[in-house]
């Protein structure tokens, strides 16, 4: 596996300077320890909102630090939770006074290193709370692991909560909004490739050419059982039907529908994936109000991609029509 | 054979050099069913460790001073699940090992608090193929062999020997807490990463106890 | 190679589709013959752009149709220019009545199929003037080849000449714009992998695990010359200098710098090409004004990257920044 | 051994059957020096050409009208720059074969206008590794077979020969037009996708004619 970087150990903090250098209208890099803040601070009696985990997943989650979504982004490692050292600073950083709102992805990395951070900031007099994003079906029974993980669908949790701060909604309200949006939201993956960390030196996993794994996370790990490769239309239907009936969709729904490339299928593929995920929601009478087709929480260079669908109602479509001005989503 | 101040020095010296070889190895076991960091996250950790220890203007003073800065040093650069864990693991032990030196009762009062904090965090039970599964027996043989009156090198070497099979008996659990949870069935066979850098590095604290003995 | 696909003879039309049904806000998809059109049809009084080629450099051609940019845009099969029944009627749709700017990238095949086209819409009292694209440095002696290719620049004449027409430019202004641009942008590019057409069942070329093929096109040719591995660092230098070289930049210049993904490498990986690319136009004393990364001009999944720069001036600057609203670009 | 619209036909269904035996081989030579489509542009060109012809309602009245439907069929089919190469030859060619039969004269006249068509539109030259490179030689050999009294189904044999040599005489050809151009040096030693397809489409044209005769 051939990459363009320089040092496994620098490519995150080069990857961020550079990422900061090309959108300096829209973010400040800090780097030692490293976060990304909106350009110009914090915004004075907004509530602040915070997301972060592991490298590797781009844009996510710097890519939607700007107006209308994000204050601030915590990057991690590769595949690796940021530490307290620096996700407390940036909550100090997001914090307008009227609260600082946390997007975890569910991960015990990621919520551990999360609630020790807000610890500190809370020692510091900043109000945190923290909402959990955990919209993968593919972990079925929820009860014997650490729960369903927050892949995909956080894309939507931080333009939807994002939109609720900026016109002004209080911590409480905007909290509502987050869950809302986590409640309505489900997600399910599929990966042709491994991807490979930089540091590794082999796959994330092994896969032969004739079989694609199911149920996978955003972190290269083999997913929930292996099938032989399949057709695109058929794929698509292994993933959206079980993110349609863990919703409930009967019919009548209106909804939002984000196909995600995990960072190595060309756009192309998944615009084929689009239409038939699109096909198979409107056969069960759900109309597809929404739409987004792009790499947006990616594995590096995973080839792949997931399905996601969020029911939708009014408020939370004008939400996720309000103005955003990121790195990675603009309107 | 004194549980002191050198003696955790010599501890954290000897788990950083383990963690250090053993990186391709906790790497390869986090692959199978993690995402492939944890060797990565603990040299990363260890390093910086082994960096602040040489930074010291003055020798710390006890045992407790020596883990708080373990602690605080993993915890701010590990990250993943693994770096609260051990942070935590190791700042309650340093609440609990405010002393020039330990007795047999300390060194059990030590691992009690370490794994404690590992609960307190991350919420696991025995049996759920992670690093409390070489943790809980540890401390249940360092118990048993203070009781028995082993010195308090003794009661590490008990404790680091149930670690070992303990790790080793995560091998067919099914993984219910962490990453490896995701992977459902699949998480069976498998050695538990966490587990095993544990075991490995309470074998260090039995190791430097024995060398300072020899 | 696995690819998220159906079959290989319907993908590109099921891909356009799929892109149709997703933009249905910016876009009109017409499947037979395949072009895609502005959505609201051609503005009157305005000079209607048309480009096209093969597929599979999503989001070229057809995610910059929109407000600002393209008013049709043409997709041949993967790598293979489309033919004149499908371009003269995207001439025929792009015409409000001021004629119509064809944006053509340097290929021999997009060059003969876009002429036959223009002879066929001329006919039909449709005025076209044809712009050739041709920013690819890797091609050093023009003298003995079909020319320079056109790679990653063609985003720079489509968005700025895009926004010359919107401002109701007429058709001489519009071509000499983007003339302008066609004769200050240059690019050169990597590739760290081969792609894989999808009907070819083989890698478009073989590159072992320790080599890169440096001053590649766009499909999936080899490059110019065959080096061992380097660090992102090394590799961006032997992409920029050519490009600065040829450009001229002795400082003072401004210019937009567009580190541009081939489709399978991670966005922080082009970050990190973004840095080391600013930091040695830095040290020419070239001010880098703005910026793009991301994948535009793509080889279906290849992993690697190219470097344009175009040098600005104050129109080049303003036109650049005039509002777009396309499915990939946008502002 | 009369090369008429019957023949025109067979010439046409032969030339799809070797594009379709040839597919795999046209892509394998693009993929060396261009970019790998030549043998799928070629197959789905030729089959709409199949399909066209089949779908006639009336049998075609003259060579004329076979090679109009060819040429329209590849120019908006095809694509790339083989399309419009193959296209605008057909289209030459036809607008001198509006008759139902050829005599040598006729053949030569047809092959002279497919090479000009190739030409006008593409503006190579012999030796720039192209498909002039097997039309030139094919051309000249017809030329000279009709001289010599040649019959039309000779004159096609002769311009089928020199073609295929003339494919394999690209080989060592540095490319300056088309794709293949921008390989630079890499470009020597390959054989020029265009052309193999040219001498194997001419090589029908003889095929045809002889089946005929025998
Ligand atoms: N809830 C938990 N309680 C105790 N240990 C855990 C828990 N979750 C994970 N672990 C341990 O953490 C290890 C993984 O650490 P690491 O790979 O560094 O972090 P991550 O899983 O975030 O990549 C596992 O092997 C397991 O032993
Ligand atoms: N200018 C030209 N004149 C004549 N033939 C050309 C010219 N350019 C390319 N060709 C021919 O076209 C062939 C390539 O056709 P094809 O692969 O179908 O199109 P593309 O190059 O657009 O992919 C080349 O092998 C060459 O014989
Ligand atoms: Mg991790
Ligand atoms: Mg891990
Ligand atoms: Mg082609
Ligand atoms: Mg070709």
């Amino acid at each position: 596996m051939k990459k363009l970087i320089n040092d496994p150990q620098t490519v995150v903090s080069e990857s961020v300077e550079g990422f900061g250098l090309a959108h300096a209208d829209v973010v400040a890099v800090h780097l030692d320890p490293t976060f990304v803040a909106r350009a110009g601070g914090a915004v004075p009696g907004k509530v602040g909102l915070v997301s972060g985990g592991g490298s590797g997943h781009e844009p996510l989650h710097a890519g939607f630090v700007g107006v209308g979504m994000l204050d601030a982004a915590v990057p991690g490692p590769v595949f690796t939770s940021p530490t307290p050292d620096q996700i407390a600073p940036a909550f100090a950083a997001a914090d307008g006074g009227a609260g600082v709102l946390a997007i975890v992805k569910n991960y015990t990395g990621d919520v551990l290193n999360f609630e020790t951070a807000a610890e500190l900031a809370e020692a510091d007099g900043i109000t945190v709370r923290t909402v959990t994003v955990n919209d993968d079906v593919a972990v079925e029974d929820s009860l014997y692991t650490a729960g369903r993980r927050g892949v995909a669908g956080t894309v939507a949790v931080e333009k939807i909560a994002g939109a609720a701060a900026e016109r002004g909604d209080d911590l409480d309200a905007v909290v509502a909004v987050a869950e809302r949006v986590i409640a309505n939201v489900r997600t399910m993956g599929v990966a042709l490739t491994a991807c490979w960390v930089p540091h590794a030196g082999k796959p994330s996993f092994d896969l032969p050419e004739d079989e694609i794994e199911i149920g996978i996370g955003i972190h290269g790990e083999p997913g929930r059982r292996r099938i032989p490769l399949a057709s695109a239309d058929e794929i698509t239907e292994l993933l959206l039907t079980p993110v349609a009936d863990d919703l409930g969709l009967t019919g009548g729904e209106k909804v939002l529908l984000l196909v995600n490339g995990m960072g190595g299928t060309p756009a192309s593929e998944l615009y084929v994936v689009y239409r038939q995920a699109r096909r198979l929601l409107e056969a069960r009478g759900v109309e597809v109000t929404r739409s987004l087709v792009g790499n947006y929480v990616t594995s590096l260079e995973m080839q792949g991609a997931s399905v996601t669908v969020l029911r939708l109602d009014d408020e939370l479509t004008a939400l996720w029509d309000a103005p955003v001005h990121t790195a990675a989503l603009r309107w | 054979m004194r549980v002191d101040v050198t003696w955790a020095t010599a501890w954290v010296r000897g788990s950083a050099r383990t963690v250090f070889e053993h990186r391709v190895a906790h790497i390869a076991l986090d692959r199978q069913i993690g995402d492939g960091d944890h060797g990565e996250n603990l040299a990363r950790g260890f390093t910086a460790v082994l960096a602040r220890l040489d930074a010291l203007e003055t020798a710390p003073g006890d045992i407790g001073e020596v883990l708080r800065l373990v602690a605080t040093t993993l915890m701010s650069t590990v990250g993943g699940a693994a770096g609260p864990l051990y942070g935590t693991a190791y700042l309650r032990a340093a609440k609990v090992t405010g002393f020039p030196e330990l007795d047999s009762a300390g060194v059990v009062a030590m691992l009690e608090a370490g794994l404690e904090g590992i609960v307190v965090r991350g919420k696991a039970s025995p049996g759920e193929k992670t690093m409390v599964d070489a943790w809980t027996p540890a401390v249940a043989a360092a118990v048993a062999a203070a009781a028995a009156g082993a010195e308090p090198d003794g009661v590490l070497a008990a404790a680091a020997q149930a670690a070992e099979a303990g790790a080793v008996a995560t091998i067919p659990l099914l993984a219910t807490k962490g990453r490896a949870s995701y992977l459902g069935e699949r998480s069976i066979g498998h050695q538990d990463p966490g587990a095993t850098s544990s075991a490995l590095i309470l074998h260090e604290a039995a190791v430097a106890a024995a060398g300072r003995a020899g």
